[in-house]
């Protein structure tokens, strides 16, 4: 059976050509990149020309740029080092961070912890759309309000914020700006400077590049605390062996996210629409998230009367790889916090399947997936005690 | 993600046994709610004392599905009183084992099958 | 010019096998672990596997493995993890760590860190062999003190402490045991089991794995706190998608470093055996170090009155690939804490190289290094006004 | 790591000038302290008030090796006037730079220069 990915923002194949760029540094270019031998300098170089291909797809310097395992670790950085930062300096700011309530776990967790530790933490609600409102922000802020952050693109339901706004409010009140670039990366035009943004988290997996890798953009000047302790790389940010193979996989994945940006957008963003107007043919369907304020390659849909890990499963045994924010797929049984955060009640959100395309996907596909999801649908619905038509 | 259900499991909810609805059901026995994502109605035909036809409809993840559709598999032609019996962890045996974490689903079958039989006592009374 | 590579200490080539063995984790077999598809489900099988083989090596329980970025993060979150919870706990057992005064800086900085934190760190001395004396732990520990963490084997000087006699100690104390094994894994048999181990670092990059993945045995029914917030992989102590090819990666590592362990083992001591001979035979050199008590792979070396980075570089210049601990070749400018710890003086330690040996070394690299390295270290001393002979 | 030394450095460092003692030297220098890692000796004879040769020993990190080779053949010929001016720039700029981390390095060779010449000036008093 021929099997169809659409679970593109769960994470992506590695590029063949990454794969390639990468594959001299297994067994060859190996070498400690703090090694002072040949085999060090090496890697070392591989590294720092891998650190300005990430800096020029964001238009910051290679200097801005430090390397991490992944979107996790970044956003934990990226806040937790600032919020400890202030902590330290005598409270310098207050104690008050602004962020939204759609975030990724990353951030989410993050910021759940940091109140547990006294730090003051805003919520910002948001419309039906995923989209925070401006006004609320503004009214957010106080004196003691040192760092806003705000996902650039969500995850589930593709929802990309206002970036640009928020920046001008963070520059107007002299507040850091971090943003969990992670879906966004390569996916939309991203210019840390021209949109105010102080530091910005990326993870390799989701753009074609290797797993166990990411990086965290943090603008000259900003200071921040590391979270580990140890050899002092990176600027004493980020201690551990640096991970050659995996930064130049990452680094090749930025470059060709560059080249391939406008092509990339606009097949994904065709696609996309193709698969929002067969679905929504179906009866009782809705689809989730903002219509035109969305990633390209993102499409999330509710089916009245049926569960989503059913959903999943059907989809699956066709050969379709999908995902949703049912409470039943998830390990604490509640229901996505972002489709609850939109307004959908607890049975709708049951009902959410998520198709996310990438660079593989084909117009046969989104063919394919319209021939079987209505059938699928019915199915399901001929099953539930609350489909009565 | 690990294949978290059995054969077994997968064979019942892809192919679900007795699913449907009797429009002269002697006992019918809705559970669950769809706030927590899963809800069966039940519904049963009864014959000296036994359970003689059961059709179901479920709302619900693949471990619902599969434990309703076990479920009215294995109490039909049993005794009221014997299907009054039936646990959630006979349903989760005979599927061959349900993660933890979906235990509970097990329960909704013999929750509505009970609701069903005492349905079905109150009207003959 | 033939390079040879005797810097293995410091990271290893990822061995063909493993390479091969992670290469349809890319491109193929890339889905995320956590997703319900069949995609999700091989990259899940994949994991669970290579869990199983890291836990081979060590005689522990798949279970009790988990999944991190390296060495740095299992040390970091070994310690720290046990620490926080600790104090957590409305200071169950005290708040006094023992560690040892030459501990990689992963576990040092650490410790330091949690010192400013106010826990009581007691750093134990080492004699001029680099070991731990067990009279002095067992003075050190008090019923304040919950955790003892020292290393397994020194990365510099290969010395291998009494890890049988603290495993005793700590259970007679009831006290918590984590142990530093970058170094030792794949070096030396290891059971945790058998030697009162609660918790053991591991970086997969030293034992010819890729770079960017580590893990941590966490001993069934000890309870640790997570340092990163998020998705909540790994029982909620490791947040952030799966490194799946890099987990395979250490997973086959593991199997291979335990299948060839014996053979690795006495190839390795034999080369160290000859290396060192010769190169003592150098006028005014000395073996850092015990003499027995020492990894397979080490030998490191002090000559009088020349400086580690020039013969560093020196031997570069010739193809070989060593390290030092001198101070001119580190960032604060500070001689290695290792060797100040057993006693050389600075001028002494700044005279010390480390060549350490791996799987492809033979008897013709220690026989170029016999031809080259005396003719370097009188080259050197030619040049120093600290040499009058 | 990066590759922090220049072509020049390299040079100056595998190829030192200048190597060795001068047995009745008219001026010696001796800086540094080998517990921080670097000692260097400087031997000079003068005429005319100029240096006329130069040697040196040095114990010390490739940077500190190519500072005071490049140093001997800076001064050779100078004045000791125009050697005593010599800065810690003027032998990195040279150099082609050095990392900033090693810049203290450079100083060997004019603090060595120096403590030569005054020793120089001390003996024909
Ligand atoms: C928006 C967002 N932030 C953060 C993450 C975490 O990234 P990673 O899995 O690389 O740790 C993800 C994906 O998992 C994500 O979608
Ligand atoms: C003994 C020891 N511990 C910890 C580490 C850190 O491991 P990693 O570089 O994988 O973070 C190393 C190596 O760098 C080491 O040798």
């Amino acid at each position: 059976m021929k099997r169809i990915y659409m679970d593109y923002s769960a994470t992506t194949p590695v590029d063949k050509e990454v794969i390639d760029e990468m594959a001299p540094y297994f067994g060859k270019y190996f070498g400690n990149p703090s090694s002072i031998h040949s085999f060090g300098r090496d890697a070392y170089d591989a590294i720092e020309k891998s650190r300005s291909k990430i800096a020029d797809i964001l238009n910051a310097d290679a200097d801005e740029i430090i390397f991490t395992s992944g979107g996790t670790e970044s956003d934990n950085l990226g806040i937790m080092g600032v919020a400890y930062l202030n902590k330290d300096k005598r409270k310098r700011k207050g104690n008050n961070i602004i962020t939204s309530s759609i975030e990724h776990p990353a951030v989410l967790e993050t910021c759940k912890y940091l109140e547990k530790q006294g730090f003051n933490i805003k919520y910002l609600p948001v419309d039906k759309y995923g989209l925070i409102r401006i006004e609320d922000l503004e009214e957010a802020i106080s004196k003691d309000t040192f760092l806003i952050t705000i996902m650039y693109a969500n995850n589930e339901i593709g929802t990309i914020e206002p970036i640009n706004e928020i920046g001008k409010i963070a520059n107007k009140y002299d507040v850091l700006f971090h943003t969990d670039g992670v879906q966004a990366v390569c996916k939309t035009p991203i210019d840390v400077k021209k949109l105010n943004i102080d530091l910005l988290s990326i993870s390799s997996h989701k753009i074609y590049g290797p797993k166990g890798v990411g990086a965290l953009y943090i603008r000259k000047g900003v200071k921040i605390r590391s979270l580990t302790h140890g050899g002092g790389q990176e600027k004493g940010l980020r201690s551990s062996t640096y991970n050659t193979t995996g930064i130049v996989g990452l680094g090749k994945a930025c470059e060709l996210g560059k080249i391939r940006l406008k092509e990339d957008m606009s097949q994904l963003k065709y696609l996309r629409d193709e698969l929002i107007k067969n679905t929504l043919k179906i009866e009782l369907s809705y689809l989730n998230g903002h219509p035109i304020k969305r990633l390209v390659n993102n499409a999330n849909f509710c089916f009245e009367a049926i569960e989503g890990e059913s959903l999943n499963m059907m989809l699956d045994e066709k050969g379709i790889a999908s995902a949703t924010g049912s409470a039943c797929s998830s390990k604490n049984l509640q229901a996505s916090h972002v489709l609850t955060a939109i307004g959908l009640n607890p049975e709708k959100a049951h009902g959410s399947l998520r198709l996310t395309l990438g660079r593989e996907n084909t117009e046969r596909d989104i063919k394919y997936i319209d021939n079987v999801l209505p059938d699928v649908v019915e199915n399901l619905r001929k099953l539930s005690p609350l489909w009565d038509r | 993600m690990a294949d978290i259900y059995t054969e077994k499991v997968k064979d019942h909810f892809f192919n679900p046994r007795n699913v449907g609805e009797i429009k002269d059901a002697d006992g019918v026995g809705t559970v669950g709610n769809p706030t927590c994502g899963d809800v069966m109605t039940v519904y049963i035909k009864v014959k000296n004392d036994k359970i003689k036809d059961i059709k179901f409809k479920t709302y619900g993840c693949a471990a619902a599905i599969a434990s309703s559709s076990i479920g009215t598999e294995i109490v039909k032609g049993k005794t009221l009183d014997e299907a009054m019996k039936l646990s959630r962890d006979d349903i989760a045996n005979e599927l061959g084992g349900l993660p933890a974490i979906k235990m509970h689903c097990s329960n909704l079958f013999s929750d509505a099958i009970r609701k069903a039989i005492k349905d079905y006592r109150k009207r003959i009374k």
